[in-house]
């Protein structure tokens, strides 16, 4: 059985020291690792940025797409292959900003699959630009008098697309985080968990003290109850979304990869792709 | 008695006018002629003129025909629009309800039926079957049984109730008996018996759904769009009976990406759109060409730019499927002329992706993907499946623990085994930025270098095989050059041209991909003169002639663009025309 | 001053007979009518889609653009004159399908302009397939096993991007949607007026009498307050999305064309263009 | 005394290499000299290699020069990665903290001193001054004063504290005199004086956001890409200065689209991207030419395919800019190649824009968009704003009530009125759907003919001036024919080549559509071989030519696709090698 170590290459991450993205990493790994998969049956699916490049870091299949299209790819290699542990991840601009539409989609449509945002409130690797979870006022190198937009709140649109699992975690905390992950992937459906992920480079407001003097834990809330997605919205918008922990989980619904018409346990990829000759005459005889 | 006719019915959308053509057409397919038939239709759901256009016919033909022989009508507009396309000794059959009378600029010696189409309709027990009746006054008009759709009534309602399709054959019989009752025989208008022999009818479209299915397509994510939708609704159909899946994407981009993902993962798997679909698809078609990913991307063309003419014909994106996405990749890109073609092209296409690791796209025209013609049936045997170079169970584990695979390793051809994920040993990475053999990404310089060429490489100096057809005289004085749909009214026209006496020849081009310079060359350096003919306002076809370095002292563009395909003698008048002035 | 009859032109709007969309026109043309605007100083941006073909039926600025695009030229529009009546319209695919990100981004962006969306919860212009608004079980050309994705709520997926005008009209009660649409033209921000607008055609579920059936107004919970954000989250969720009238409204944000850097109350199509010497010279200077 | 001296500074991102780069750079411009500076660095923000090399000149260059003169390292890396460019006798100065080695392949004679940049940084005040030490240390090599940067540091750190400033000049004399007691004069790398001659130093980024405020621009939605941010970043800072506004829009088709709508709406709007942003641009590219708005969209290329390179230099765009929308529309594609010609082309693309009602790219390649260097000042006078065909007041006034405006009035040279929102009597309406004189969708078949042939009209058979310059020799035995920041280099290449007693001609392409064949046609005709010298993998600019008709017997290709650009020597050498190859 594979324990964390498997799921560690020897690529050197090209991340700044002390950036968020390294325990989103390391989460990552040790919940693949106590999850006891193998790592040829992970994929890793990237976008675009410096969060993106967590697809090389970690071993097993990975895919590091073009920007914002992380959650198309990740399910086309679920409908090819549901055996495959899918995971999708990138950055808050590749999967909030650009990858919006997408995203929104994807939770609706509840393949079995696992997304990780490392969000840092900013565009990292394109040098600091603001982000779609920026703050309004939010100061970065194309908003120089603050930022006039709002920002988007991963958590209430994640409930409104009708996610099925919906957790939020913090690069400080890479036990909740890993967890988190773990409790994700278990999931059968798609879940996000949305990463406090310190920008240590070019985000100065949204730094991990800031993050800590800010960040409420849902567990210390007892009565707060996963399953009620009223109850989320409500707590969500109450701590202003700065909260980690699991926020949601309806684990009622079937995935779609198990509601595909004419659906067979035995995945895509691995059919005999030769059609019948039978199938083939009966099908060409509908042309007569 | 005819070798062929050529009949259209017209009325507004909504209106079951393509029921009626379709009915009429499939039944005189069973019968063993051979159909081709042309929808003229709109950007609305009802209302509008709409028409079909049916060519029937002794042997096989790939256009419409020039003249019309019959035009049936459900209104005026419907005579006022197309009057002016028959032939002198034509007629035209309209419903009585609307009073049809003939418009100042037809043709001498075309007489007009007023048929009450809708108050026989009525009597047959709905109104909506007028469209039966004038079937019938058809029927009466070819000499043919009143029974002749009979089949296909029998298969469309059958299972319905045998009611409706009684009803409905009374409705035929009430349209036949009422255009005997005209009086006269029309042996004019008589079609030579068919040659029996079996044969499909089916748009493009179909054929290359069809293809799919065949060529053990399994994943199919795309978005709708005019005219390549039917694809992905053929598909829909029949996917989930092998255990494969169409998946309706919120837009293109995630439809191409799925495909990617899909393919990346191992399935044979496909996408397919138009003109805005495909400029939306440029990013997605590029990071397939850099991960060398086979996918499968169906391009059916229609009028541009932009949003443009979305139920016309045009030809206008072969650029922008060759050289639209930034940066330099390799792709094969099939351009078949019919529907049996484009069931073939598929199964190729398939087996190019995989062989080459690229993608693959087939670009038809809305005339091909649309028109309905009769097809010989398909071989079965014909269907060969090949995955390409995929790596090995040796080969897999041979990869030492902690080292990854090389999935772009440099080979002679440039051709990497594949693994996919699932697969223990075959662990990699795969990225859209520049990268190593294992598919890390690697910005030294000589790396680029040698992974562009290595990428390049695996089309450069190639020519797939039937990448160009020939007809006609070896030696022509004019060389006819195409692509798509065209080689219907292309092949007729040189067929006549040549049965008059005149030296012309055909080259079809049915690789844009790596394109087929040197047979076309072999073709050119024979010829007196060279005319491209297209569906565009640039010449595209001959443009990309020349960047491959194909030139002729004497080589012109004929370009049509007003939305509708050539017809035969277009060809043919254009021909004689250059001719003419070359020689003065 | 202008009326109703001045938005009215001589074309025949193309849809089917019964087509939702011809009442979403007529609201449309007299809510602009009762609020005294002239047609010059008004631009209709529309998608792709038998909704649309709006932008052509009202006499006024009209802009018919790409599929799922109307909100980014909207926005441009609104830009480069912020004198303008802005409209943007289209169906549910076009706005809630494809161009899903733009709506989220253009709701928290908060631009003053109006966005109506014809809701059928079908695409019709392309006949048929099944649209982001088809309910789960929904059989449609492109679902003929039925629907097996989660629709999208667009009231929920408004209020969680931050819109601060959103209401529901139905194409039924052409009085109730004109006065949606005139008080979101009203209000200083982006508005959503989202419409159920049955496509006699395609969609037999559901239809006007399906509609009739099943939604309920607002105006009758005179409890309602509509500047609560959480409240209506709540009501849109216990209506099941199935509520029309003003869903939400927040008049305390400034409009982003307020916002921003080096704001002038001339519109920017109105300024003149020629940039001084001395400061030409100045920004020269910075370079040496 | 030198004319020129080739200086680079190494190490890892994140170290402020950049900064010293700079700070070196703007100094020696401010003196009279002339620069250019070219930047290696990677798509990563903290480590990993990065070099900044500036070559120092009396007169204007436009490429890196071919060897180094002076190397500064700040790790052994540095030494490693770029040693083999010193020229023999060139010096290398290393940072005594990780004790510098020189390797192997190093060229004779070349020298290696060791400074202790961080540990006098540290006495001066801080390490990070590291950068300012060994500025010194070049000044002492150079023979400048140790106060040369003093003027830069004052205007850098003047308004933050005087401390700052003179702990940084103190950073600089410790350099200094560290190099002096090293001992000698190093009388081979004295400069001769610069010719008194006020210059700026910019990159082409910078030319042309300052093109578009001095050309009246006033919305800029874009989305962050390298090597293109520049532009938006530039203008972030000074469009509210003018009642503009830059727009970070959510991607790269809000940004155009949303450009369409200001441009629609009146304002001059623009937006930039790179290879990955302009696939995506696609779709309402299209719908920019059909709906015949002006905008301007500044393509900066970058490597590719796919996310490819995206720090790295490459002209391999230039296809999808010229044929990456589906279906046929006329555009404007301007190619400077100096940071000088990107302001005034800036300018033009507006103007052009406008007249031809249609959209303009601007394109650039990494090395232009991103090299610092010296420019003449920009001339005021020379900049005009011509908004085209505006629908006059008077016209505007005849419209009737309840007409519409003929915004696609069909005039002589295709160029129709424009009218915009507000304004009483001009509406109309406008769609990507093919469309009539007042914007309705209209399908009939011959006025889509009809429109095509006014849009694409525009730009037909027309020249826009100043498309190609040429330099050297006028009956060249080889003529080299590039585009883009190459001029530089080519430039320079030839002109030595001449000076050797070769006869070489240079025409640079500067406008690739409307394609000037005629001006090309007849450089051709006088040049007994021809070059096509460009960064990319295919050859796209020699597949234009072809495509354009533009044949020669002897016309070759000369690529070059590793991520770097061309250097003078890699030019000439390719010249020599083929003329010998050709006399053969
Ligand atoms: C289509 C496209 N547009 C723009 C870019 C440039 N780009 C690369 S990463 C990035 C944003 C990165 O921000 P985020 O997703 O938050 O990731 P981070 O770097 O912060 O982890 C952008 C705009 C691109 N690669 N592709
Ligand atoms: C990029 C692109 N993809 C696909 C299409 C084809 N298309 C036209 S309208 C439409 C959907 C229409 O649905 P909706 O937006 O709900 O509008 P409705 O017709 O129902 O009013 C589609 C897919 C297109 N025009 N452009
Ligand atoms: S720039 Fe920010 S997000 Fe990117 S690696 Fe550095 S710290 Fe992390
Ligand atoms: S198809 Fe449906 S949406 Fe389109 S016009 Fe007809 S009724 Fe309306
Ligand atoms: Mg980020
Ligand atoms: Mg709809």
């Amino acid at each position: 059985m594979a324990t964390v170590k498997e799921f560690r290459n020897n690529v050197r991450p090209n991340w700044c020291p002390g950036c968020g993205d390294f325990a989103v990493q390391a989460a990552l790994q040790r919940a693949l690792g106590n999850l006891n998969l193998e790592p040829e049956n992970v994929a890793i699916v990237s976008g675009i940025g410096c969060s993106g490049r967590i697809s090389g870091y970690v071993n097993a299949y990975g895919f590091h797409g073009v920007h914002g299209r992380s959650l198309p790819i990740a399910q086309g290699v679920k409908l090819a292959n549901r055996d495959l542990t899918v995971i999708a991840s990138g950055g808050d601009g590749d999967g909030f900003g650009i990858g919006m539409g997408h995203f929104m989609h994807a939770a609706r449509r509840n393949m079995d699959m696992t997304y990780i945002v490392m969000d840092n409130q900013i565009y990292g690797l394109t040098k600091g630009q603001h982000s779609p979870t920026s703050a309004f006022g939010f100061k970065a190198k194309t908003t120089p008098a603050g930022n006039i937009e709002n920002a988007i709140s991963p958590l209430q649109i994640a409930l409104a697309a009708g996610i099925t699992y919906l957790a939020q975690g913090f690069s400080h905390d890479v036990n909740q985080l890993t967890e988190l992950i773990q409790g994700g992937i278990e999931h059968k459906g798609f879940s996000l968990i949305n990463v406090f992920s310190p920008c240590v480079t070019y985000n100065k407001v949204n730094t991990y003290e800031w993050y800590k003097q800010h960040v409420v834990h849902l567990e210390d809330f007892p009565d707060y109850n996963t399953a009620d997605r009223s109850a989320a919205m409500a707590k969500v918008a109450e701590t202003d979304g700065l909260c980690t922990g699991l926020v949601y989980h309806d684990d009622t619904r079937k995935p779609f990869d198990q509601l595909i018409q004419g659906y067979k346990p035995e995945p895509i990829n691995a059919q005999n792709l030769t059609l019948e000759r039978e199938m083939f005459d009966k099908v060409m005889e509908e042309f007569a | 008695m005819l070798q062929e006719l050529s009949w259209k019915v017209g009325g507004q959308q909504g209106e079951g006018i393509d029921s009626t053509g379709k009915t009429f057409a499939t039944s005189l397919n069973r019968m063993g002629y051979y159909i081709y038939s042309y929808r003229h239709f709109s950007s609305r759901i009802k209302g509008g003129h709409t028409n079909d256009r049916v060519r029937i016919s002794t042997s096989q033909k790939g256009a419409s025909a020039d003249f019309l022989d019959i035009l049936l009508a459900f209104d005026q507009e419907t005579i006022d629009f197309n009057g002016h396309e028959l032939r002198s000794g034509g007629i035209v059959i309209g419903d009585a309800k609307f009073s049809p009378v003939l418009p100042a600029d037809i043709a001498q010696g075309v007489r007009l039926f007023s048929i009450p189409f809708t108050k026989l309709a009525e009597q047959s027990g709905a109104a909506i079957m007028k469209n039966m009746v004038a079937l019938g006054a058809t029927a009466r008009v070819m000499g043919l049984e009143p029974t002749f759709c009979a089949p296909v009534l029998q298969s469309m309602f059958g299972r319905k109730s045998q009611k409706i399709v009684d009803q409905n054959l009374g409705a035929v019989q009430a349209g036949y008996d009422a255009m005997s009752a005209e009086g006269g025989d029309f042996p004019e208008f008589q079609l030579s018996p068919p040659v029996p022999d079996k044969h499909l009818l089916m748009i493009g479209n179909d054929a290359i759904g069809f293809g799919a299915l065949a060529a053990g397509a399994r994943v199919m994510p795309a978005y709708p769009i005019t005219p390549a939708s039917d694809v992905m609704e053929y598909l829909i159909k029949k996917l989930p009976l092998v255990g494969g899946v169409v998946l309706q994407t919120e837009d293109e981009i995630a439809a191409l990406n799925m495909t990617i993902g899909a393919a990346y993962a191992g399935a044979r798997a496909l996408t397919a759109t138009s003109g805005p679909g495909l400029s939306l698809m440029m990013e997605a078609l590029g990071l397939a060409g850099m991960t060398e990913t086979p996918v499968v991307i169906v391009d059916s063309q229609r009028g541009g730019p932009s949003t443009g003419l979305p139920t016309k014909h045009e030809q206008s994106d072969m650029f922008a499927v060759l050289f639209g996405n930034h940066g330099e990749i390799p792709k094969v890109v099939l351009a078949p002329s019919t529907p049996e073609e484009c069931f073939y092209a598929t199964i190729d296409a398939f087996n190019y992706a995989e062989q080459y690791q690229c993608p693959v796209i087939l670009i038809t025209d809305l005339a091909l993907s649309l028109a309905s013609q009769s097809v010989k049936p398909f071989d079965y045997d014909a269907v060969t499946i090949d995955r390409g170079r995929l790596a090995t169970a040796e080969e897999l584990a041979q990869t030492e623990q902690g080292q990854m695979f090389k999935r772009y390793e440099r080979t002679q051809n440039g051709i990497s085994p594949r693994s996919f994920p699932g697969q223990k040993g075959g662990i990699h990475h795969v990225t859209g930025v520049e990268h190593s053999e294992i598919g890390r990404p690697d910005e030294i310089a000589g790396n680029h270098t040698a992974m562009m060429d290595k990428r390049l490489g695996k089309l450069r100096n190639i020519e797939l095989p039937n990448s160009v057809t020939y007809t006609g005289e070896a030696n022509p004085d004019v060389l006819l050059v195409g692509v798509g749909s065209s080689a219907g009214p292309i092949g007729e026209a040189v067929a006549r041209l040549n049965q008059e006496g005149l030296r012309i020849g055909h080259a079809h081009v049915k690789v844009l991909s790596p394109f087929p310079v040197k047979t076309l060359q072999s073709y050119l350096a024979k010829a007196k003169q060279v005319i491209v003919a297209e569906s565009n306002g640039t010449g595209q076809l001959l443009q990309l002639m020349r960047l491959s370095g194909l030139m002729h002292a004497e080589m012109s563009s004929f370009l049509k663009y007003d939305g509708t395909p050539f017809l035969p003698n277009e060809i043919a008048a254009q021909v004689k025309g250059s001719m003419l002035a070359w020689q003065r």
